[in-house]
């Protein structure tokens, strides 16, 4: 019973769907509401930032002025050239050109794969500079306020280590595409996945627009 | 008997497969709620036999039966299995998962396969939950309020925060699939103001499972983090602030309590229509009230904070907006109660928990205008009143349309119907025990018991007693629907496609329904509760 | 009830230029930042990082062809994390005021 | 065993009358309206049950007045719950400026209070009748709650900062004292009573205790603390001088001013750093974790003390300059 109705359904149409629209605009639909469950998901962290930004204006100045401006713009132009080669690979996926999307899927996944391995290395100077909030030698220098830097760094940590996770999966799921595409699933009449693909990679990207003037850009003015 | 099952051979959606592999990796919702259905049961009855212990334990005013530490345990994780284990998925993952499909005409939801991982998830989460109540137990309370929960409990409060975000991105996921549902998946005619309420009120609960459970999931991490790292979000010694902490939980919480009860709504609506024969009055209003306390909902979260050390202005506008709720809720109410106007009503038991519904949530409601008001919300809050108030909109309220839904349904659901005598009985033994468990606990909160006490004063015990009394006659009023349900598993009377004479399109189809739900996709031309289409001779062999 | 969805193929023009644009803009944001503007760099950082993502959102997430619907899950989506922060915000802005009189 | 069966609580307080009264208005109005449901359905479901299987009711068309007078009128009458409610709320949250302070340290799990004149007490409250108390809370460890039932006053007591609260009692009497925000294991356990004396019994209660107000403990730790050294009453020591501190406005290094309120002295002696008065340099020391919170208390008392208390307030309103947070 089962086989038969397995049988029954192809890939590109499965069985609870009419035509080949409506499972696209459903699966479209889908991660859109998906995506607005993961703005609510990054707003519980906004949220707390938003308070204790305005709670320690100063601290929070001292603190962001000791990350690495240049490297965390450097990162951002090199997560939006990923967006731009992700979305030249759902372009030939709409135009079913196979290789194209390979080429662009991969150089989307070496960007991506670049882009944390800035952001380790970022983590790493934290960790040395004894910046961490889980270190027990934490401290950050220009400010006697050490527990709000604390919090500056916590919130560093929990929403660049949120989105790093999120580009993990985004790599994970990069591969798993390119794979699929390498063995000829999808076509100019089904290029779904990647589309959507391309949607939560965009969406990863526009979160990081927002983490880096609110996390590396304040009072950078002021002298150090 | 057996010439009746042996007639009854057609292929169904339960009998086309009996392997443990053709369930555990099915993608036919209607086995996927299946599933939910024992799961969701298993932890009824676990948040059941915790809920005895702490009623046992308040029989008498010192703390005697159970140790403080167990006692404090067994608050949190009855509060914990039954709101994120239970109520949270009853009625979507069961009865919506099974008939949301069915009603507006579809094959199936959106994402079947989705909707088993959400299932899976749900079990994860449970599992983890299960086993950090076995390990050790959490004492934090259902609501893991800072900073006790992240600096000061020595109990397993990663472990179950864990499994309780687990658990989250099932409700999740079963919202989304809700939602792209609803909206991608109607049958040829069947336009939104055709839809059944049942429909409306879960599509609403969608939008709050969507919009508001990651917020409790970022909430959770954040716990956890601060428990491992200490990274001092909600540590005053750090700067932190706990009262935000109790801002983030109760965005999703307060929510949440619609999650649990819009579902409910949309099952009375569809019972009122049914047992009266008449449309619902106001359809209408009640589609979009449906809608507007998801909204709204979300703009009051602040009510539970009058005392926590949030702002006086915070309070005031709280509690303002509190007030917005009770608008849609009236419209459900009244209009539910004009439906029998005129109407033709039948006395079956889903119609008596519908009766029990309408009652126990006008109660429910006009208590929360009481704790909504700043003033006396000061005097009641953290006492038994509230403990009152939420179990007559979460007892009161979810379970009694669960109760009901699953009457209604079950023979739809398992082709076979239950015996009416027993449910009969079992309804008003429900009712009788829910009143003499709940109401004296308005009056005890009044008075001044605190919620989450141990041990209490001697003068307090009299409504304590008359409490536990009433538990006692309430468990058992639980206990007869599993027994009965089993038995008419096998030996129940053999159920006809439309027993009640309803119009849902999910009568329409044999019980059980094929596993494609229908034979041909139907073709929808009336609006909702139209009983004018019902033929005569399912009326005539309707019950 | 399937609307049929017309697929727009925008140039490689198009998408070179919207990355361009935002290259641009991530070094204005970043210039923008050494500058003393008092309160308003705060706005001027988020004003930038909000033109960023419409230009992500419209172009490279096409919610220029995209559905009404999407749009309205969009929005929808936005106005909820609005809700949660200016909700919250009630509260922690207006911590310490008593009231006239005080 | 319950001797007795209290369906009420005690009227003690002033404010407790009032919380009443609305409840009062709150049952009538619920009682109306579960009645009216109750009654519709029964009335309804009695008159129009099923006569035969197959009988189909007329169809009764949605009346789009009704529904517009029953979710207006409800409305109306929540909107009267809501002004009462606040009302209430707004007198519950402000105490009178002549109210007498007691301030409390909660912990797990006991309540300490501590009487300006100097008296201790640990889950007990002395107070005498008709005279606003108000009290000064803050928790060493996780969030409290002090809840006195038959003053209807409850007010969480949250780590960090100072929460206050305030009632008249108007009965002599004892009466419960709870915690109601759930503090751990033996949450149940801290519990403790309030004793309403007539005044001059409790002058004579509060005559009982040791010698030494509180003011005169803070200045002794003042001294001990060495807090002497810097802050001279003339101002010329390395810190600013505290006479008439209390209650100003302080202007802040880089801008910006802090009313010198309690929570503003704690924070400036468990962490001086935070806010900086002009002109001074930040080289206070830390005294987080020198200091008990009861100490704290102490030296705020001392130094409200350095304030002449101001002839008949002239209530300025001070809410139109926003709180630094």
């Amino acid at each position: 019973m089962e086989d038969s109705h397995a049988q029954a359904e192809t890939l590109a149409l499965r069985e609870q769907f009419d035509t080949e629209a409506q499972q696209k605009d459903a699966s479209t639909l889908g991660m859109w509401i998906f995506l607005i469950t993961e703005i609510m998901f990054f707003g519980g962290m906004f949220a707390a930032y938003t308070i204790y930004r305005s709670a320690y204006p100063t601290v929070f100045g001292v603190a962001s002025s000791s990350l690495n401006v240049t490297i965390g713009a450097i990162n951002t132009c090199v997560l939006l050239l990923s967006s731009f080669t992700m979305v030249m690979a759902v372009r030939a996926g709409q135009l079913g050109q196979r290789n194209m999307i390979i080429f662009f899927l991969i150089i989307t996944l070496i960007f991506g794969c670049v882009f944390l391995g800035v952001k380790a290395y970022e983590w790493t100077e934290k960790y040395e500079e004894h910046h961490m909030p889980g270190q027990i030698a934490f401290h950050l220098d220009g400010t006697p306020l050490q527990g709000p830097a604390k919090l500056f760094f916590s919130l560093y940590f929990a929403m660049t280590g949120l989105h790093a996770l999120h580009m993990v999966v985004g790599v994970g799921i990069l591969t798993f595409i390119i794979l699929e595409t390498k063995n000829g699933k999808y076509s100019a009449d089904y290029y779904t996945p990647i589309d959507i693909a391309g949607l939560y990679w965009h969406f990863v990207d526009i979160v990081w627009i927002f983490l880096f003037p609110l996390l590396y850009l304040i009072d950078r003015h002021l002298p150090k | 008997m057996n010439t009746a099952v042996a007639v009854e051979e057609k292929e169904n959606y339960l009998n086309n497969g009996y392997g443990l592999k053709s369930w555990l990796l099915t993608k036919d919702h209607k086995r996927i709620a299946v599933l939910y259905f024992i799961t969701i049961s298993i932890f009824f009855a676990i948040g059941g036999t915790f809920a005895s212990l702490i009623r046992a334990e308040l029989l008498t005013p010192p703390g005697d039966l159970v140790s403080s530490e167990t006692y404090n345990k067994l608050f949190t994780m009855h509060g914990v299995i039954m709101v994120f284990f239970f109520l949270i998925p009853s009625i979507p993952a069961t009865m919506g998962n099974f008939f949301l499909p069915m009603m507006i005409g579809a094959r199936d939801l959106a994402f079947p396969r989705v909707n088993l991982l959400s299932w899976y998830l749900l079990i994860a989460g449970g599992i983890l939950a299960i086993y950090a109540m076995i390990a050790g137990g959490v004492d934090t309370g259902w609501t893991f309020y800072t900073p006790y929960s992240t600096t000061y409990s020595n109990t397993y409060v990663i472990t179950t925060a864990l499994g309780i975000f687990v658990a989250g991105f099932s409700s999740i996921l079963t919202g989304l699939n809700f939602i792209v549902t609803v909206h991608r998946m109607r049958a040829p005619g069947m336009t939104w103001f055709r839809m059944p309420l049942f429909v409306w009120a879960n599509y609403a609960t969608g939008l709050i499972q969507v919009l508001g459970t990651p917020v409790i999931a970022v909430t959770l991490v954040l716990v956890f983090c601060e428990r491992v790292f200490h990274i001092g979000i909600f540590d005053p010694q750090l700067g932190g602030d706990p009262i935000l902490f109790q801002h983030l939980f109760w965005f999703y919480s307060h929510p949440a309590v619609y999650i649990m009860v819009l579902p409910g709504m949309g099952v009375i609506s569809e019972l009122i229509s049914t047992f009266s024969r008449k449309a619902v009055f106001g359809y209408g209003f009640v589609a979009f009230s449906s809608v507007a306390i998801a909204v709204i909902g979300f703009l009051v979260w602040g009510h539970h904070l009058f005392v926590s050390g949030q702002s006086l202005y915070a309070g005031l506008v709280f509690s303002f907006l509190s007030y917005f709720v009770a608008i849609p809720s009236a419209i459900k109410v009244f209009n539910w109660t004009a439906t029998l106007y005129k109407g033709s009503i039948s006395f079956a038991t889903p119609m008596l928990y519908a009766f029990g519904f309408i009652g126990l949530f006008t109660i429910g409601g006009l208590t929360g205008l009481f704790v909504a008001s700043l003033g006396f919300d000061v005097h009641v809050t953290d006492t038994y009143f509230v403990i009152a108030h939420f179990h007559y909109v979460m007892v009161g309220g979810t379970i009694m349309a669960y109760m009901g839904g699953l009457h209604y349904w079950w023979p739809k659901m398992t082709g076979r119907m239950y015996p009416e005598g027993w449910a009969k009985l079992s309804a008003l033994i429900i009712f009788v025990g829910f009143n003499f468990t709940f109401f004296p606990q308005f009056i005890l909160g009044y008075v001044g018991m605190p919620r989450r006490y141990h041990a209490y004063p001697d003068e307090y015990q009299v409504l304590h007693v008359l409490s536990t009394a009433g538990a006692t006659v309430l468990a058992l009023g639980y206990l007869m629907p599993a027994v009965y349900f089993l038995w008419s598993l096998r030996y129940g009377e053999i159920a006809s496609a439309n027993p009640w004479g309803a119009t849902g399109l999910e009568w329409q189809t044999p019980s059980p329904p094929p596993t494609h739900n229908f034979e041909h996709i139907p073709v929808v031309t009336h609006d909702a509760y139209d009983y004018t289409t019902v033929p005569r001779e399912v009326m005539e062999v309707g019950r | 009830m399937s609307q049929h969805v017309h697929e727009h193929i925008d140039s490689v023009g198009t998408y070179v230029g919207i990355l361009v644009l935002l290259l641009i803009a991530t070094v204005a944001t970043t210039l923008v930042s050494f500058i003393d503007l008092g309160n308003f760099s705060v706005v001027a950082a988020l004003a930038i990082a909000v033109c960023k993502m419409l230009l992500v959102a419209l172009f490279f997430m096409h919610v220029r062809h995209s559905t009404k619907l999407t749009k309205l899950v969009i929005v929808g989506g936005l106005m909820w994390l609005a809700i949660l922060l200016l909700l919250t915000l009630t509260d922690f802005a207006t911590r310490g005021w008593t009231g006239p009189g005080r | 065993m319950g001797t007795r069966l209290p369906l009420f609580p005690e009227q003690a307080s002033t404010i407790s009358v009032e919380v009443d009264h609305l409840l009062y208005y709150l049952m009538a109005v619920s009682i109306f309206f579960t009645l009216l449901i109750f009654g519709a359905i029964l009335y309804f479901a009695v008159k129009y049950r099923r006569k035969s299987d197959t009988e189909i009711p007329p169809s009764v068309h949605t009346g789009f007045a009704l529904e517009i007078i029953w979710s207006v009128i409800p409305f109306g009458l929540t909107m009267i719950m809501f002004g009462w409610g606040a009302s209430i709320f707004f007198r519950e949250r402000r105490p009178p400026q002549d109210s007498m302070q007691i301030y409390v340290v909660a912990k797990q799990w006991m309540w300490k209070l501590q009487h300006t004149e100097g008296q201790r007490e640990i889950n007990e409250l002395h107070i005498p009748i008709n005279r606003p108390v108000e009290l000064i809370m803050t928790s060493e460890d996780v969030i409290h709650s002090f809840f006195v039932p038959d003053f209807r006053t409850k007010q969480d007591v949250v780590p960090g900062r100072y929460e206050t609260s305030w009632f008249n009692a108007t009965k002599p009497g004892k009466y419960h004292l709870f915690c109601a925000e759930y503090c751990g294991t033996k949450h149940s356990g801290m519990i403790g009573w309030v004793y309403a004396m007539e005044p001059k019994d409790y002058e004579v209660w509060l005559a009982g205790g040791p010698k030494g107000t509180m003011v005169e403990a803070g200045a002794k730790l003042f001294e001990d603390l060495a807090c002497v050294n810097c802050h001279h009453p003339d101002g010329s020591g390395r810190g600013p001088s505290l006479v008439g501190v209390f209650g100003s406005t302080v202007k802040l290094v880089g801008g910006g001013t802090v009313k010198a309120d309690e929570a503003y002295i704690r924070e400036s002696i468990l962490n001086p750093a935070a806010k900086v008065v002009e002109g001074y340099m930040p080289d206070m020391p830390v005294f987080q974790g020198l200091v008990t919170e009861e100490n704290v208390v102490q030296l705020i008392e001392y130094v409200k003390s350095l304030t002449p208390p101001r002839p008949a307030a002239p209530n300025v309103a001070v809410s139109s300059a926003p709180p630094n947070r």
